[in-house]
């Protein structure tokens, strides 16, 4: 095992930040697209239905 | 009226299938990334001369592919549905574009993230660093022209030519920078400082590659979706579509 | 009168909002040709720190000159300046309205992005703080300035690139200020003086300007 | 009242009109005719203050406009050959906007109204550059269903690229101006039976237009 | 075929030539964007020789780009641009025509320029040599370059910032090669390399840029 | 001969036209009728191969005009809603380089006789931005007069904004067109009885246009 505790990986021999910043913004990027497609696809769900029921 | 069904076909038969193959792509890109940052974190040996800092490249290294890589198949799309006018494949150019745009932030971000402690500044004029800025604004020029064209047709047809254009210029740009970089004296810091990769930092980075291989495709077909869904309200296979919540 | 006021600026942010891509391609306008320096000069970073803040507020002035074609032109064209004009309040109103308009959209994105830029140019955290504050002081007032320029321009053919020649001269103060604010923080000096000339111009600029405009907008339409 | 005395206009070296007077009334058209070119348009902007006149005043309720400035604004409504519309935003969002503008208040609901009046039904919500010549045209038109408070109505050929049906309501919104007390003064090419109690011509110089 | 180039050269020469203020405007701008810069960066003689030809080719990619918006916006809006493309010739060859007018009235002029402005950067003999013999090979490309944006914003609002977005990233081995034949020259090295370059881009523009033009002329108009 | 058969427009989700079938011989003329917003103008932009078809095709003497391309657009001529003038230029430099753009031989002496003839004597030398609405599209229909020698006219709203003695000018300049052939398609609102040996009206579906 490379690391000793949990502290000793937060830390990542002093360049955390660095490197959780990385990671961290990484993930928040993918997590937002994810995010932004599943408000889209509601979206269009929305006005799909809206259509549906006006045309019956 | 027979207004070219055979046109809407591809999207028809498209559509449900990319729905099941969503799954697939997003499951293994999970999966993947979690081998790939078990790799990166708990089995790279740490660098003697970057200390842990190196362990960015895990991430900074795909993301960087990625962005190049996403933009040349974006211009293929972008090529076909020009010249085939098929829909699909504008559409898939536009469904590629957004995720393109974001790794390129990703390169850049983790890049500057990395910059700061290896260099001692975020950012220099360096070659890749430069062309992959320009990358970005050759996304946000698409996306941009894309946005500000009403007519979705039209907006399809005018940004494909601009990826054309750009596929281009992307190789000229890339030589280009280069050379301006080497001719000039100054901050010669050059990426290469990363020792010879153990092979098992080669293997996460790979395994990470993978990864962010299954989630573009994974999350271009969702918005492809979504962009069907969007124009093709009119057409019939929409509405026969099960009237439920797909 | 303060509705109007109101009405016009929600009027034309509303209007720019429906074409968010514009907005955004004035901001990344400003990035573009901030990065174009470097590639120009090359990448000796002793150099570029030196020129940074010339360079970001060269930018900025650019970008908002740019825009400047925004405030004027697409309303004559379509005839809605007549019916601006014609409008039941007084013209200076409407103009602060717009030149209020034209700031929040062209004008604030880019003060906010700048921190972004000067970290690309290597400067100081002390000399980021003042870019930021006269950019903030700066822009309002670029502005004003230009408003009167695109007002005197109005149906004019190659008003666009007319606009600069009368525009350009006239933003030299603010650039010098805000330029010399930036610099002088950078090398660890007093910033203050360089600020309060500009927010002092800033004052002056809004007690004129909209009067200035609104007697260039009557010119243009008669 | 308004009062038009004595107005003459030059353009370049040519003059295009001279010794102009009339005067309208609650409840008055004066349509004005003449070729291409022999003023008309210039005449309506002299009118409504856009325009400074050459020679001669123009007088509203006694006093001259110049004079008079946002009180004489405030009582009129113009629309020019150009329809004023923005391109990107919807036929409803422009209206409620230009009766902002205008200082009237309007309701959405009052601006629909107006809109399907004026037979844009169905299409109010699209962006205006996406409408048809006549379409652009109604929904500059619809304005005038929200202003029938302002007195004073100046109309630049306002049936260009309108269909017959279209002409047939905007006659008809005019006529119904006029009988609450409005008054009107327009251009037009085309022959459109406006009923008023007080209807004059006024015909400028033929000789220029050829 | 010739013919129809000669006549839309001439024509679009003729219009400019109408505005000639115009024409002058695209030059100021050149040259009050070059004179910024000092204004900008402060009057230390060795640095602004440093920044000289980055400085002056930032400058012509600015103003070329800046004078893109008269190349199609308004054949557009006046609907000639539909007449344009119903000629009965290959539009490429409109296309050609209108470039090399937009050349002539917004490239030629700065060219020719240029040695002056040079000159108050204090810049060598030879480099001025240089710099005029890269900007007559560059400024054509940009013109070619431009074009390209130019089209495809063609009755897109705010069509005047996005073309600047979709062309400067494009100009980039323009600005790189240009400012680095002037750079090598005044530093004593061999230009040649850049030139030749320069030269081949120009050839490989003159090649594509037609077509593409015309592809996006006709999405355009559609 | 054009020949349109099964022509279909669709603009954003709405259905403008479909199945829009006619064909127009030498000396034809075909009057499109609808209200505004029926998709006239869009009809006529597809003939001349500026708008794609959606579905359906125009021939031309048998070859389909996307195949024909430079050799079609050398038989037609078209004016739209636009006038396609450039306002810094005079209406005799206008037109020289139109005609010259349409592969056209024009020599001063014509042009200055079209303008004449279209009732512009006296304003051939002034930039069009001064002309008067009318006066510009008499400008812009004076290429007509140059322009015998193309066969197909597509005209959208030529009336518009003229005079009734612009309208019996350009009246008279139509007939003389069909009686040596030509074949003309147009759309207005107004109602102009054009003297043809075989004229046809294409009435688009009238529901839209409300
Ligand atoms: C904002 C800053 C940065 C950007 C935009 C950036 C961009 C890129 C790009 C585009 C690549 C892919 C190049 C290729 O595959 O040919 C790449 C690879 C790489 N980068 Fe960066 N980078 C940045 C900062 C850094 C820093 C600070 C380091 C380390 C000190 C670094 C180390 C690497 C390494 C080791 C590779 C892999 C090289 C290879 O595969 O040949 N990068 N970067
Ligand atoms: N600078 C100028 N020099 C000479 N004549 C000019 C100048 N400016 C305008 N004109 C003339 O002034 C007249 C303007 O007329 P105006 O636009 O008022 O006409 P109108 O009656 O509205 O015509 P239309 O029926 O065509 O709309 C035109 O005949 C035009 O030629
Ligand atoms: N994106 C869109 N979404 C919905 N409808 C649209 C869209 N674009 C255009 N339209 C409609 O298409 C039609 C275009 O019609 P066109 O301009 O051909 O009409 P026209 O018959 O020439 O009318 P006019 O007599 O007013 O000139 C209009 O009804 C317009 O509202
Ligand atoms: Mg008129
Ligand atoms: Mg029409």
């Amino acid at each position: 095992m490379i690391w000793k505790s949990l502290d000793d990986f937060i830390a990542m021999g002093g360049y955390g930040f660095y490197v959780w910043g990385s990671y961290l913004v990484t993930a928040v990027i993918i997590v937002g697209e994810i995010l932004m497609l599943r408000a889209r696809r509601r979206a269009v769900e929305k006005t799909r239905q809206a259509q549906l029921s006006l045309s019956e | 009226m027979k207004l070219n069904w055979f046109k809407y076909a591809a999207p028809a038969t498209f559509y449900p299938l990319a729905g099941k193959l969503i799954p697939w792509f997003a499951w293994s890109g999970a999966i993947l990334a979690v081998a790939g940052l078990y790799l990166s974190f708990f089995v790279a040996p740490t660098d003697f001369q970057q200390g842990e800092s190196y362990r960015i490249i895990f991430i900074h290294v795909p993301a960087a592919w990625m962005s190049m890589f996403i933009y040349i198949v974006m211009a293929g799309w972008a090529a076909a549905g020009l010249i085939f006018n098929t829909r699909l494949s504008s559409m898939m150019a536009s469904a590629l574009a957004p995720t393109g745009a974001l790794f390129t932030v990703i390169a850049l971000w983790t890049g500057a993230l990395w910059g700061k402690p290896t260099w001692g500044a975020w950012w220099v004029w360096d070659a890749r660093l430069t062309s992959e800025l320009i990358l970005l604004f050759l996304y946000l020029g698409f996306l941009a022209l894309h946005a500000a064209i009403d007519d979705p047709r039209r907006a399809d047809r005018a940004s494909a030519v601009l990826a054309l254009v750009g596929v281009v210029n992307v190789p000229i740009i890339y030589f280009s920078v280069k050379w301006w970089n080497t001719l000039h004296q100054g901050a010669s810091v050059s990426m290469t400082m990363a020792p010879k990769m153990a092979a098992t930092m080669l293997l996460g980075m790979l395994v990470m590659a993978l990864a962010c291989w299954m989630y573009s495709i994974a999350a271009a077909l969702a918005r492809v979706r979504c962009i069907i869904l969007e124009r093709e309200q009119q057409a019939e296979w929409i509405a026969n579509l099960a009237k439920e919540p797909t | 009168m303060m509705r109007t006021l109101r009405y016009i600026v929600s009027r034309d942010v509303l209007l720019a909002m429906r074409r968010r891509a514009d907005v955004a391609t004035t901001l990344f306008f400003f990035v573009i040709v901030a990065s174009l320096f470097p590639l120009g000069v090359g990448p000796d970073p002793k150099l570029l720190r030196a020129m940074a803040p010339g360079i970001l507020w060269v930018a900025a002035l650019l970008a908002s000159m740019l825009s400047l074609g925004r405030l004027f032109a697409a309303d004559y064209a379509d005839g809605s300046l007549e019916q601006l004009v014609l409008a039941p309040d007084p013209l200076a109103v409407v103009v602060i309205g717009k030149v209020l308009a034209h700031w929040l959209v062209s004008g604030l994105p880019l003060v906010l992005i700048s921190p972004v830029i000067a970290l690309q140019f290597d400067l100081p955290a002390e000399a980021i703080a003042t870019l930021l504050l006269a950019l903030l002081l700066g822009t309002p007032l670029l502005s004003l300035i230009g408003a009167i320029g695109a007002a005197l321009t109005v149906g004019v053919r190659g008003g666009g690139v007319l606009v600069s020649l009368l525009v350009l001269p006239l933003y030299v103060p603010v650039l010098i200020f805000g330029a010399g604010a930036v610099d002088a923080s950078a090398s660890g000096m007093d910033a203050g003086g360089h600020l309060s000339i500009l927010g002092a111009l800033l004052l002056l600029g809004m007690a004129l300007a909209p009067w200035a405009t609104s007697a260039a907008l009557r010119i243009s339409l008669e | 009242m308004l009062e038009v005395s004595g107005l003459g206009c030059l353009r370049g070296e040519r003059r295009l009109f001279a010794g102009v007077s009339f005067s309208l009334r609650p409840g008055g058209l004066i349509w004005i005719q003449g070729g291409n070119g022999s003023g008309k348009t210039t005449l309506l902007r002299t009118l409504c203050g856009l325009t400074p006149a050459m020679a001669g005043e123009v007088r509203w309720g006694g006093e001259p406009i110049r004079k008079l400035g946002e009180d004489y604004r405030r009582e009129l409504t113009y629309i020019g050959h150009a329809n004023g519309l923005k391109e990107d935003l919807s036929a409803a969002e422009n209206l409620l906007a230009a009766a902002h503008l205008a200082g009237q208040q309007a309701s959405r609901a009052e601006v629909a109204g107006a809109l399907q009046g004026i037979g844009l039904a169905g299409r109010e919500h699209l962006p205006v550059k996406f409408l048809s010549q006549g379409q652009r045209r109604r929904a500059a038109l619809a304005r005038l269903r929200l202003a029938h408070s302002r007195t004073l109505w100046l109309l630049d050929e306002p049936f260009n690229a309108l269909d017959a049906h279209a002409v047939a309501g905007m006659r008809h919104i005019m006529e119904q101006h006029l009988a609450q007390g409005g008054m009107i003064a327009l251009t037009t090419h085309q022959e459109v039976a406006i009923q008023a109690t007080d209807a004059q011509a006024l015909r400028l110089d033929e000789g220029s237009a050829g």
